[in-house]
């Protein structure tokens, strides 16, 4: 088996090469992309083929040679595989279409197999070297593609940054490896992941490791305040690569995570537990609060992921405070949740992404308020992307309700922890939660309504058309995914087994040879769910009253213009706008957390002009973090680069300075 | 290969044929008018030595008074005419440009070519030196002739970097000298007078019986002199300039091959001191330079217009890593520091050929006047790319595994300076990056003629680079831990 | 829990299904009698709601020109979403049939369905004060809804479960007792309560001025049928919550599964007399507040939010850390 | 091997440094080429005695070298170059004379600092000799950091080769090479300063290399 994805890993490879070739022909790009899909096929299989079996591994004489390039597909390497390949599968499925819009084929080809494969590598990784290697592979591969619109404006800095923050998580994880190597790591299988799980370390070095891996992987992730690349990078990159970061790249940071800290690091303390919870309950509302206040449906998406990545940590937290307190089966729950989730957010954002790709590929445009009404226009996408925000939205009867639902029980299994730490950080993440998953229903419904309800606000908007039946192909078989899932959760929780029990030594009870296909976390009593009856109910009852009110009560139907309480007004411009329709949200929270303010212009009585209002908005996370290091970086080089301009003489004498301290230190140390 | 070597003719040393056709061949091209010729005979000279040092690989002369081969110096005999003879192919295309546009004259290429011989024999003398003195001529040979070459374009730039050169390298030799004095005395009552004492193999043997006080000082006096050549900060200030005035081709070989043979030298005397227990630990002196260099390049790279420049301080920052290594010492921070080595000498020189062809066709170094390479020149600007992301130890290229080593060992042992590493390795990416997007990306700027460049050296340095990221050959790896072992 | 499909249970469901419809107009038509006595107005009669909705029935719907599919079938979503969480909630009785394919946090997700539906159906037209509405709406559940879920978590810490009929069955017990949690508990539930039926003082429902109205602006495009849907599925959530409340924080008398056929009659005239109760509560209480403006409804809502949180972490305290 | 001929050794070495701190002293170009003359000619004795005491001949030759090219050829040569540019009237220091005396001071005293630890094995001849040889190659660069003009410089570059010279001939039986690379790499490195001189003369009238940083432009 993990031959097999050996020989995908090759194949992809093969085709970024190939890629590099044939970009410039639109049937050898659909090609290509054909072959990436059906080998993203075989990768899927092969994970979900390989989450039951034992773990397979495998070792290449490349790399160093001392350690040799070990692969191994245990059942968590599997779960992710499986969730590449279908991320992959499905965005190059998309992209078989999405690509003929292309305008720089040229640096979009190649490089989409290539990141492909980089992020299969990381999940097959078995020693430090070769998880590091794939994983700036897979960062560099993906900055190219973020770099491949490189004329548009911003997308330059989006792409800078974006490769500074993975350069950074890739060096943070060096440190970490480091530690876990220890001295001995020039000795044979030095570097192995098997080499570090046998040695036990010291408990501060444990502590280094997991706050180093945190960071690391969190800020290819994307939690607060390491996420401030993702609403930059994703608009930039084509939206099926934008659908590929977000929905599977962010998800082997995850990985990452996963594999360092429940798997190098054993385990856990329950302190760490304490961090992983506040930083992800934090991202999760930041996240969220960010896309609200954005409206541009990329970037959108993108604080969306933000948000969904902390309610995966929290998921994470969850384990790790039940793990570290031996309670297995709270920690399979809640580590059950978080992958749940995993998976949920790659088919959901991905679809979503899919989804403004198209309106992107129809109108030309990622502005909220330049769009409106492609209900009319585009219903194929406009369904789709309706599936993907009642899903994003944790909304049953779909997936993204089943994971939080999980992730709810998981909390309510606190008391059993005896740390008052976490009596006090679970209730409160619960809290966030909540509050995370309220507003993004509210962002959701923005989203949705603005861009695809009313009326078009611009003529690109209103001449749309439907797109291509590749790209609706894709997006309706997520979709379809995101119910089955929705349903059947006990298909995915069963499937997901294998990896808490490797993991934490449990796994939730068998769910699907339950009657009614019901799932049971804990026990009857405590707590059920049924997708599959709620579903039925709803559809079922809908439908019947449907029927019998046509039937019964009157089918009859007039248009009319509308009525908008007498005062209807033909401009689309006075249909609330996403700006507006934030607005009392950006009261409540934008005031404190963003520190928003709004200014209203009014035009003196008696003039026409219009009245203007500003809406002026601080980003805490970079004005905390990052400006201050620009401007340190910036001042710090301002300041050092007179020494490129000093005379013959000043460099001197640093020399002859730099001989007298080595005499004075020489003098000192005899 | 040994049944090529019995066809050579009898009394044939390979030894003496890396010192013999540079020099001879300095002296046919200085005599040469015409330069098609001579550019000519510039490769065939350097492929000459190339394969006089391929053939030290399978037939070493034992090491006699003045000259040796040991498994150490051999890993910087072959990078060095390896560079030498790409760096001569390139030189060709690249001299041909400037002779047409009139930079340069054919009275200029004779000098040219002649010293750029003469410098390859410089270096080379320099590594294979098997006695301090001779070392330490060698390398003054190979400084002085860089210093004439950087000034080849008679503007005032490079008049005044070539000064800035001399003098700064002027006192670098001078200091060296005295430390190279110094390693006589300490030798002197333990080997006695003479000859003897200044002879590598013998010295070294010998070196823990030496005089600590006097090892110290004359360490101090050496690492200062030839540390002036590696361009460690604060003693760098001839590096960038040097590079940024001279013609393409010596900062490539600047970058490549002279910073490699001042550090070689720099390591033959660690080892001596490293030999004698109650000396200073060389270690921490060379970490605390290889980090100062690294961070202080890491700032300086912000402010950079002139690419070449850039670059330059890009190797200022790789030389403080590769010191630092060794500094680190260990059997993983050798074998780092020699990987470092070997991929920064390829990949720079790369980065400094496409740069070359990049400034003719732009007409200009100054970054400003550059933009959108990819688009206007796709080869030119994908491999800029590709150059500018190995050099920033991105995978798959070689350096990646070379920085990996180095900070996964460093972390281990002294968490501190690699916390310290990874802000230097994460500051110069970034301005790396920045001006890489702004040349290779974004509107295009400035001329868009085409370019009559010579990819073949570049696209083997970065091959050689790629394949070493994604596969390190197992007998090379041993040959490197081997002489990582020789550094202690 | 999932037992044979037995005749009593369907009966059971289907008669849990059938009078939480049924009663749900009632029950309004209660709460505006009251309102209208307490004004002295002879106010419409109780059975209003009933003619309303067969009138609206039997009307021709008006769409605008511009209404898309999502306009049209929103209001049947928003009602079979009201319906089915409605019933499952344990009225009178407990164990009902299919109450386990859903647990509190479900049901109020389900309702978070039907408002997520009924959001968008206010933008579907590109109106301006159908924006409003929607975007009041979201703003006050983006509060309503986490400050439900700590109560939720609240009531299911206390009954360690989060399904509904396992709560009510702790909560009649004696083991419950009183407690200071679950006091916190119902205040804010009886907040969330008036915010999601958009009841004064966050909403008036017996608004005309536009730019006061919330949900009545989300829905003003409706017409017909469509609007009889809404309407009943509005009349369906007050009940809903009422009988919440009765499930949650007044659970005596409610019927146990097995139990006979008498008792279950009992509790079902229990259930009649909580509504009522709860009906006048409503009623008085609207009556004797003014609405508010609607930047301070969030005040309001986090009150109830941060009351949760403070029922949650006070369980710690009595419980010991 | 003791006696008499070490202290004259010691003493011509003292006065080498001496002459050091005399050219530290001076602020104007011509006494200082003189005092220049007069380093090279002491190490051109102290040369010629240590191939007296040590029985090398071959020393005689670099006592030859120091005597005619650095004592005769060169101070002359410099003194021309300063004529022709009119700048033997003046000579700023960028450091007051005395604070650089005071420099000089405390170089030497690290110096001895530093050799002191010398253990018995190496003759106490040698410690002496090394830390005064050690003095005079700091104070040159000093020499080299605290004046501005191109003539000064070289004159503190070449009191340092003096003082690497006065360390090379104290070493007993250093090999030749070392001596003919020193006497060598001394006549390239004038040459070749020769040529820059005249170049950076010929375009920008002045070996004020202040001068040589205005080019430095804004472009790097």
């Amino acid at each position: 088996m993990i031959e097999a994805a050996a020989y995908c890993v090759a194949a992809l490879l093969a085709l970024a090469a190939l890629g590099v070739g044939v970009a410039r022909y639109g049937p050898g790009r659909s090609t290509i992309y054909a072959a990436s899909a059906l080998v993203c096929v075989a990768l899927m299989w092969i994970g979900i083929a390989s989450l039951g079996a034992d773990a397979a591994r495998m070792k290449l004489p490349l790399g160093l040679p001392w350690i040799g390039v070990n692969f191994r597909l245990d059942a968590l390497a599997a779960a992710f595989l499986a969730l590449v390949g279908l991320g992959g599968a499905s965005a190059s499925v998309y992209a078989i279409g999405y690509g003929r819009h292309e305008s720089e084929p040229g640096r979009v080809v190649p490089f989409v197999p290539a990141f492909l494969a980089g992020m299969t590598l990381v999940v097959l990784a078995d020693d430090a070297f070769a998880f590091l290697f794939a994983w700036e592979l897979m960062s560099l591969s993906s900055w190219a593609l973020v770099m491949a619109h490189h004329r548009e404006e911003g997308n330059a800095h989006a792409a800078y940054v974006y490769l500074i923050m993975a350069v950074f998580s890739g060096l943070t994880l060096l440190l970490a490896f480091g530690l876990l190597a220890g001295p001995q790591g020039s000795s044979p299988g030095g570097f192995t992941f098997a080499a570090f799980r046998a040695s036990p370390l010291p408990p501060a070095t444990v502590a280094i490791v997991f706050v180093l891996a945190m960071i690391g992987t969190g800020s290819k992730a994307g939690l607060v305040p390491l996420h401030v690349w993702l609403p930059l990078a994703h608009p930039a990159a084509p939206s099926h690569v934008s659908a590929l970061m977000s929905g599977v790249m962010t998800k082997v940071a995850i990985y990452g995570f996963i594999r360092i800290v429940f798997d190098l690091l054993g385990t856990p303390s329950w302190w760490s537990a304490v961090v992983v919870l506040v930083v992800g309950g934090v991202t999760s509302v930041m996240g969220v609060l960010y896309a609200l206040m954005e409206h541009d449906l990329k970037r959108l998406l993108a604080y969306h992921t933000v948000e969904n990545i902390g309610i995966i940590f929290i998921g994470l937290g969850l384990a790790m405070a039940f793990w570290a307190n031996g309670l297995a089966a709270g920690a399979a729950l809640a580590l059950t949740a978080a992958l749940f989730h995993v998976f949920n957010h790659s088919v959901f954002k991905s679809l979503l992404f899919f989804g403004s790709g198209a309106v992107l590929t129809a109108t030309g445009e990622r502005d909220m308020e330049h769009l409106g009404g492609l209900i009319h226009r585009m219903p194929k996408t406009a369904f789709a992307f309706l599936v993907g925000c009642v899903a994003i939205s944790a909304l049953p009867p779909l997936n993204g309700f089943v994971s939080e639902w999980l992730t709810f029980q998981a909390i309510v299994l606190h008391p059993d922890l005896p740390q008052w730490g976490l009596k006090v950080a679970i209730p409160a993440d619960g809290a966030l939660l909540a509050l995370s998953a309220a507003l993004a229903a509210a962002c959701f419904v923005k989203a949705f309504g603005v861009s695809f309800l009313g009326r078009p606000r611009t003529t690109q908007a209103a001449q749309a058309r439907e797109v291509d039946a590749f790209s609706l192909a894709s997006m309706f078989t997520l979709a379809a995914i995101c119910l089955l899932a929705g349903v059947l959760p006990g298909a995915v929780i069963d499937a997901l087994a294998p990896v808490t029990q490797a993991l934490v030594g449990a796994h939730m009870p068998t769910q699907m040879d339950r009657a009614w296909l019901s799932i049971v976390p804990i026990a009857e009593a405590r707590s059920s769910y049924d997708g599959l009856l709620i579903f039925f109910f709803i559809a079922v009852s809908a439908w019947a009253t449907a029927l019998a009110v046509h039937r019964f009560a009157s089918h009859r139907l007039r248009r009319g213009p509308a009525w908008d309480c007498g005062f209807p007004d033909p401009s689309p411009a006075t249909q609330y706008t996403a700006g507006s329709f934030a607005q009392p949200i950006r009261r409540v929270f934008g005031t404190v957390v963003f520190g928003s303010r709004e200014t209203v212009t009014m035009p003196p009585p008696g003039d026409t002009a219009p009245a203007r209002i500003e809406k002026h908005i601080h980003d805490p996370a970079w004005e905390t973090f990052y400006a201050p290091v620009a401007a340190a970086v910036g001042g710090t080089a301002d300041w050092m680069n007179v020494l490129q301009f000093l005379t013959i003489r000043r460099y001197l004498a640093f020399v002859f300075v730099a001989l007298i301290m080595l005499l004075l230190v020489l003098a000192l140390w005899q | 290969m040994n049944a090529l070597l019995s066809a050579l003719p009898p009394g044939f040393d390979p030894l003496l044929g890396v010192l013999v056709i540079p020099l001879v061949f300095a002296a046919i091209l200085a005599m040469l008018p015409a330069y098609r010729i001579s550019a000519g005979l510039n490769i065939v000279a350097s492929l000459g030595s190339l394969a006089c040092a391929i053939s030290l690989l399978f037939a070493r002369p034992p090491p006699h008074e003045y000259l040796m081969v040991d498994d150490f110096n051999i890993v910087f005999i072959l990078l060095n005419t390896f560079i030498g003879f790409t760096t001569s192919t390139f030189s060709a295309s690249y001299i041909a440009h400037e002779l047409e546009i009139g930079r340069l004259t054919a009275w200029h290429l004779r000098f040219y070519h002649a010293m750029f011989q003469l410098m390859l024999f410089g270096m080379n003398l320099a590594l294979v030196a098997n006695n301090i003195g001779l070392m330490w001529v060698a390398v003054e040979l190979a400084t002085l002739t860089t210093v004439l070459m950087v000034g080849i374009y008679r503007t005032h730039e490079a008049l005044e970097a070539a000064w800035k050169y001399f003098i700064l390298g002027s006192v670098g030799i001078a200091l060296a000298l005295f430390g190279t004095i110094l390693v006589y005395l300490a030798a002197r009552p333990v080997i006695g007078e003479g000859m003897d004492a200044m002879v590598w193999t013998t010295l070294v043997e010998h070196a823990r019986d030496f005089d600590p006080s006097l090892l110290n000082i004359a360490f101090i006096f050496l690492l200062l002199g030839y540390g002036t050549k590696v361009g460690l900060a604060p003693l760098h200030a001839w590096l960038p300039d040097a590079h940024a005035e001279g013609p393409t081709p010596i900062s490539a070989v600047l970058s490549g091959l002279l910073l490699n043979v001042a550090l070689y030298a720099l390591l033959r005397f660690k080892i001596l001191i490293a030999a004698n227990s109650s000396a200073i630990a060389p270690g921490p002196l060379l970490i605390g330079l290889g980090l100062l260099s690294l961070i202080f390049a890491g700032f300086m790279l912000y402010r950079r217009r002139d690419i070449k420049r850039m670059f330059a301080y890009s190797s200022i920052e790789h030389m403080g890593i590769i010191v630092f290594a060794f500094g680190m010492a260990g059997p993983l921070g050798n074998l780092a520091g020699l990987l470092q080595m070997t991929m920064h000498s390829l990949t720079k020189s790369a980065i400094f050929f496409t740069v070359g062809h990049v400034a003719q066709v732009k007409g200009t170094q100054r970054m400003a006047d550059m933009g959108g390479l990819t688009t206007t020149h796709p080869l030119l600007g994908w491999l800029l790319v590709a150059g500018v992301a190995a050099i920033a130890g991105l995978p798959p290229f070689g350096v990646f595994t070379s920085e990996f080593l180095v900070v996964t060992t460093t972390f281990a042992r002294e968490p501190v300076l690699a916390v310290l590493l990874i802000f230097g390795l994460l500051l110069s990416f970034g301005a790396l990056l920045l001006r890489l997007t702004e040349v290779a990306f974004g509107e295009v700027k400035g001329p868009t003629g085409p370019v009559h460049a010579s990819y073949l050296p570049v696209i083997a340095h970065l091959s050689l680079v790629l394949v070493a990221g994604i596969w390190l050959p197992p007998p090379l790896v041993a040959w490197f831990q081997h002489v990582a072992a020789l550094l202690g | 829990m999932i037992r044979d499909l037995l005749l009593p249970d369907m009966l059971i469901e289907g008669v849990q299904m059938a009078s939480v419809l049924l009663l749900a107009p009632l029950l309004t038509g209660l709460v505006r009698k009251v309102k209208a006595r307490l004004q002295r107005r002879q106010g419409p009669p109780l059975m209003q709601p009933y003619r309303d909705l067969r009138r609206l029935l039997g009307k021709e719907v008006v769409l605008a020109d511009n209404a898309s599919w999502l306009f049209r079938v929103a209001p049947y979503m928003i009602f079979a979403v009201t319906w089915v969480a409605a019933s499952l909630i344990p009225t009178f009785a407990t164990g009902l049939l299919f109450s386990w394919s859903g647990d509190l946090i479900a049901i109020t997700a389900l309702l978070g369905s039907a408002r997520f539906m009924q959001a968008l159906a206010g933008m579907d037209i590109g109106t301006s004060f159908g924006g409003i509405g929607s975007s009041r709406e979201v703003m006050i559940a983006s509060l309503a809804e986490p400050a439900m879920l700590m109560i939720v978590l609240t009531v299911a810490l206390v009954a360690g479960s989060t399904q509904l009929s396992t709560i009510a069955v702790f909560l009649a017990s004696p083991e419950a007792g009183l407690r200071v949690s679950l006091a916190l508990a119902l205040i804010a539930f009886i907040i969330v309560a008036l915010a999601e039926n958009a009841r004064i003082p966050v909403d008036n429902p017996a608004t005309h001025l536009e730019l006061t109205m919330v949900h009545e602006a989300m829905v003003l495009e409706y017409s017909g049928r469509h609007l009889a849907m809404i309407d009943l599925a509005s009349f369906l959530k007050l009940l809903l919550y009422i009988s919440l409340i009765g499930c949650l924080f007044f659970p005596f008398g409610i019927a146990q599964t097995g139990s006979g056929l008498q008792h279950h009659l009992v509790a079902l005239a229990l259930w009649l007399v909580k509504l009522t109760i709860g009906g006048v509560f409503l009623g008085v209480f609207e009556m004797s507040i003014a609405k508010m403006r609607v930047f301070r409804v969030p005040n309001f809502l986090g009150a109830a939010f941060m009351l949760g949180l403070l029922g949650v972490l006070l369980l710690f305290v009595s419980q010991g850390m | 091997m003791h006696g008499i001929s070490f202290d004259i050794a010691h003493m011509l070495a003292g006065f080498l440094v001496l002459l050091s701190f005399l050219m530290l002293y001076q602020v104007r170009l011509l006494p200082l080429l003189h005092v220049l003359a007069a380093h090279a000619f002491v190490l051109a004795l102290s040369v010629a005695w240590q191939a007296y005491i040590q029985h090398a001949p071959h020393l005689y030759i670099t006592a030859a070298i120091a005597l005619v090219f650095k004592a005769i050829i060169v101070p002359v040569a410099l003194r021309r170059m300063v004529f022709r540019m009119g700048i033997h009237r003046e000579i700023e220091t960028v450091v007051s004379i005395g604070l650089t005396m005071l420099a000089g001071m405390a170089l030497v005293a690290l110096s001895l600092e530093v050799m002191l630890p010398l253990t018995a094995k190496a003759e106490p001849v040698v410690r002496e000799d090394i830390a005064l040889a050690l003095s005079v190659v700091l104070i040159g660069l000093l020499m080299m950091v605290t004046r501005r003009n191109a003539v000064s410089q070289v004159v503190g570059f070449m009191s340092l080769e003096n003082g690497i010279n006065l360390a090379a001939t104290g070493a007993q039986g250093m090999p030749l090479v070392v001596e003919i690379s020193v006497a060598f790499s001394v006549l390239i490195a004038f040459i070749v300063i020769g040529i820059f001189l005249f170049r950076i003369r010929e375009r920008f009238d002045t070996v004020d290399i202040g001068v040589l940083d205005e080019f430095r432009g804004g472009q790097r």
